[in-house]
């Protein structure tokens, strides 16, 4: 089954990949390991996963101002995400999103944390503004 | 993105490249945010500090924060910065290397470093409370800081105006003395959101550190609004206050009428509209915030205590001298007090370096545990007054935490036990 | 008056007779001035140092503070202050004695001073911008401050609350955590009186000391509304500015709406009653204003320039030194940047010294000429960038004076020629 | 010619002088030499002339912090006013009535700069609350 989502464009780009949610907002400097892009804050649900090479679905960006460089240095080890999805907009993660070159998005006409599953193949046209889902199900 | 005609010829490359790749990034930046133009600012914080690694691997500082701070792979020479900047926090003391597990080339390079920032104009406050150190924004400032607890504080306590900045847009914002109108630069984003009935009398740096890490789990990064808070708190507990909230959430902002700088009553705070959320604190609430911030503790045995999260100010080192006065902390246990390099200047002059030093313990300054990923060789047990600290240390370095009063914490560093307790 | 519980325990003399004494002072204190009762403070400023000449005639700081602090002829011994406290300027730089015309017996007594207070203690900002170091009040804190710049400061853009203390008054608050309720303290007071309509668009430190000497002038010490101030003023413009105010008159308290902390309307800031006079501030008030600060001006040969009027704050040294680097004042003629203590320390750091001495130039912390009576040998015409200064040493020490830009003064410094005008 | 004046005691005690009066506040610090109490403000009008031991009857206080410190020190130095009358309360005048030791009133029924005259002869009782003016013509 497939699913369309709209939204607006943050950075631009297409990518594909398996979709990582999380319903909890994620804390860059002290949350993720940069070395891995794994969630490294022991209270996270995602605690112990790691976002690299897939499409982080998440609410949004908390936590302190080292949020950006963290991000950074994941895309410098190889470790960022394909993609990111989030609904939040705030400083943190629109540097942390321009830093990472991915595509990234947000606004969306409908809660793509209500949408999409952990597992599910999400591709992104952020320049279009489109997030197409398959269901893993 | 409108332009005006400076910033237009910033980036036909008017003003060389390095400030024409600054303002490229601002409007980068500015459009992910949805911003529809920027704003002049002439207050600038951030971080531009080599680590070893980075250093080794990059070379030089241009080559590094050409990256780090333009996202440039090309190497790019640092003018002069436009507007008025200051580097906030580093990752060491270069007068503690031996304790901090630094060596000679980290010395070498942390001087480096600061010198090519002070080349190019930045002030060396090298702290995260650049309000102790005469950087002081007035009302209505548009500045462009990073360090979350310093946002949060200038936000709301004074009234300034400022986004949680990253390393980039700080850069960016330091060579061009522009960043984008977007959020709590606009009077829009500064309302309130959730409205906190405190029904508790909040004193003490321990309690406000309660009530902010509370209030930042429940309101992520929303606005706050404080309601019931009968004594006017100090500078030092909403720095404390303030932190909390920014570590167990994203506030940036918030409000306790009458005493913060944006709004006299509650209604103004949420500008007349309703709140979305409304919260209480009371003695579950703080009870549930307590638990939170001690459940990485099991093993009272503790070896390590800190104090200056954010950094200290004169009045908080006055105070852990008055209770450390005339004590030996424990063998084997450390206690590093943090302050702003300016005000360890001021604590000399009063003689709190000896009475630290005297008890066993260190007065730092510069930097922090969480920062500079930085800890007394083989500690296993941290105790603290600071939640910010309580909370990112644990992930950060696999250490046990507790945190507790300042009195508590000093018991904890001569006794070599923890013995706190809410009550 | 009414007391509390532990006021009358403390008047009793239930913690000794220094307490007694202080809080008897501040009895008789709130009586002269028709206030009902006390206010807790923790946070008192104030000046306890020994000049030369008093310090021989009473042989021991018990002795002279004991009758300048609390107005006892008979000499007390000191106990550990109440509350938190600070001393505000001192009367010399210990690191210039030979500059400063001090000999070792100056240098020894200040120390003993310093040692005196931190005994006690006082902590030792030394300077005139404690809101620099540290010392920054929060909005509603009771304070009980000396220093009439940094009275005006506090009360006016952080919104904290302190009347303008004498020595002994901030002597027995130290001792005692108390200050009348009165005046600055209580929201009535600080409404304002008198309506400035300002036509003229107001930038850089020379305007606002400018329309500060003006406004003083006209309203003595009244609390003046600003309206018409479009652009929002920096910390250092709104700290010239007031210390203008309270030099020609005895301005304690201004509002310009939505940027100092009191009100965000005109119509807030005079308490919805009807301004008791509105006054005009055009280019005749700002040509007067300028006249006024220059008429004891006539020779042109400048032979000493000082900045730091309140006390500089970085950015300021900064901008001094960006004017300054490379140059050489001029043969004969002297130099003098004035920072607080810890400020120096920041300033060391980016080398800032280094460009002041080079070009022949001292950084200069703790005291200033006003307050320590003190210039370099021969003086005879000064320029400043300061309205205060200018406006007090000519009377004090029988000089001239220029007073100007920054830049208009860094020229003369290297020229050794007054060519400042109003433009 | 005697006029009676009432007003509210700052500080207790009997004196009488020689009248010295000034319709201009008067600066401490930088304003007055503490060692001959004249006042040194050079654009004041009562510059030049020392107040040591007239009633000094002037608006109020301006001027810095260290008001209360100068007339302490006329006191010290025997150059302090007989009394002091003056309109307007504040912190400085308060601080500085109480170290001066002398007789201090204000809150007048009627403004005494309005009807003493440099020279004339005034008897301050500020115990009762009464001034009396015996003009000088
Ligand atoms: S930089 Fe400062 S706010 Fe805390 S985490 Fe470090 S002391
Ligand atoms: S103490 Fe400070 S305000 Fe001026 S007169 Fe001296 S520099």
């Amino acid at each position: 089954m497939k699913t369309i989502l709209h939204g607006r464009m943050v950075v631009g780009g297409c990518a594909e990949g398996e979709a990582l949610v999380t319903s909890e907002m994620i804390s860059g400097w002290g949350g993720v390991d940069p070395a891995t892009g794994t969630v490294i804050e022991l209270r996270h649900e995602l605690h112990g996963q790691s976002f690299k090479d897939k499409v982080l679905v998440f609410p949004g960006a908390k936590g302190s101002s080292g949020w950006s460089g963290v991000f950074q240095s994941t895309r410098l080890n190889g470790s960022a995400p394909k993609a990111m999805l989030f609904n939040v907009m705030n400083s943190k993660i629109a540097v942390g999103a321009v830093v990472v070159h991915a595509p990234a998005m947000t606004d969306f006409d409908r809660d793509p944390l209500q949408l999409i599953k952990t597992g599910d193949w999400v591709r992104v046209d952020a320049d279009k503004g489109v997030v197409e889902i398959t269901s893993k199900d | 993105m409108i332009l005006t005609d400076d910033e237009k010829a910033m980036l036909d490359g008017k003003e060389g490249k390095t400030r024409q790749k600054a303002i490229e990034f601002l409007v980068k930046y500015g459009t992910a945010l949805g911003a529809e133009r920027l704003v002049n600012t002439n207050n600038v914080g951030g971080y531009m500090i080599a680590d070893r690694a980075s250093y080794r691997k990059f070379g030089s500082f241009d080559a590094l924060f050409s990256l780090t701070g333009l996202d440039s792979e090309e190497t790019l020479e640092f003018p002069k910065v436009k507007a008025f900047s200051c580097q906030f926090e580093t990752d060491m003391d270069p007068e503690y290397c031996d304790i901090e597990g630094k060596d000679e080339e980290d010395y070498r390079r942390f001087k480096a470093n600061e010198e090519w920032l002070s080349k190019i104009g930045v002030q060396l406050m090298c702290t995260c409370t650049p309000y102790l150190v005469g950087n002081v924004p007035v009302k209505g400032e548009h500045c462009a800081w990073m360090e979350s607890s310093a946002v949060v504080y200038i936000n709301s306590v004074l009234g300034a105006r400022t986004n949680c900045e990253g390393n980039t847009s700080t850069t960016a914002a330091m060579l061009t003395g522009k960043i984008p109108y977007w959020g709590f630069h606009t009077d829009e984003h500064r309302l309130g959101s959730h409205l906190v009935n405190v029904e508790l009398k909040v004193e003490g740096l321990m309690e406000w550190g309660l009530l902010g890490y509370y209030i930042g789990k429940m309101v992520g990064e929303k606005v706050p609004v404080l309601d019931g808070i009968k004594i006017v708190p100090s500078r030092d507990e909403l720095k404390q206050f303030g932190a909390a909230t920014a570590s167990s959430g994203g506030v940036e902002m918030y409000h306790i009428p009458g005493i913060t700088a944006d709004a006299h009553t509650v209604e103004e705070a949420f500008g007349g509209r309703t709140p979305a959320f409304t919260l209480k604190y009371g003695p579950e609430e703080r009870k549930y915030a307590y638990e939170q911030l001690n459940m990485i503790g099991k093993n009272t045995d503790v070896d390590f205590v800190m104090f200056g999260c954010p950094h200290n100010s004169i009045q908080q080192v006055q105070e852990i001298c008055d209770l450390l006065e005339g004590k030996r902390i424990k063998g084997g246990s450390s206690l590093w007090v943090l302050v702003p390099r300016a005000i360890k200047d001021l604590a000399k002059r009063n003689g709190y370096d000896k009475v630290i030093e005297s008890a066993g313990g260190v007065l730092m300054s510069d930097t922090c545990p969480a920062l500079g990923h930085l800890m007394p060789k083989g500690t296993r047990v941290l105790a603290t007054n600071s939640a910010k600290q309580a909370h990112y240390l644990p992930s950060m370095m696999g250490i046990e935490s507790w945190y507790g009063t300042t009195e508590e914490c000093v018991n904890a560093a001569v006794t070599g036990r923890w013995e706190g307790a809410l009550k």
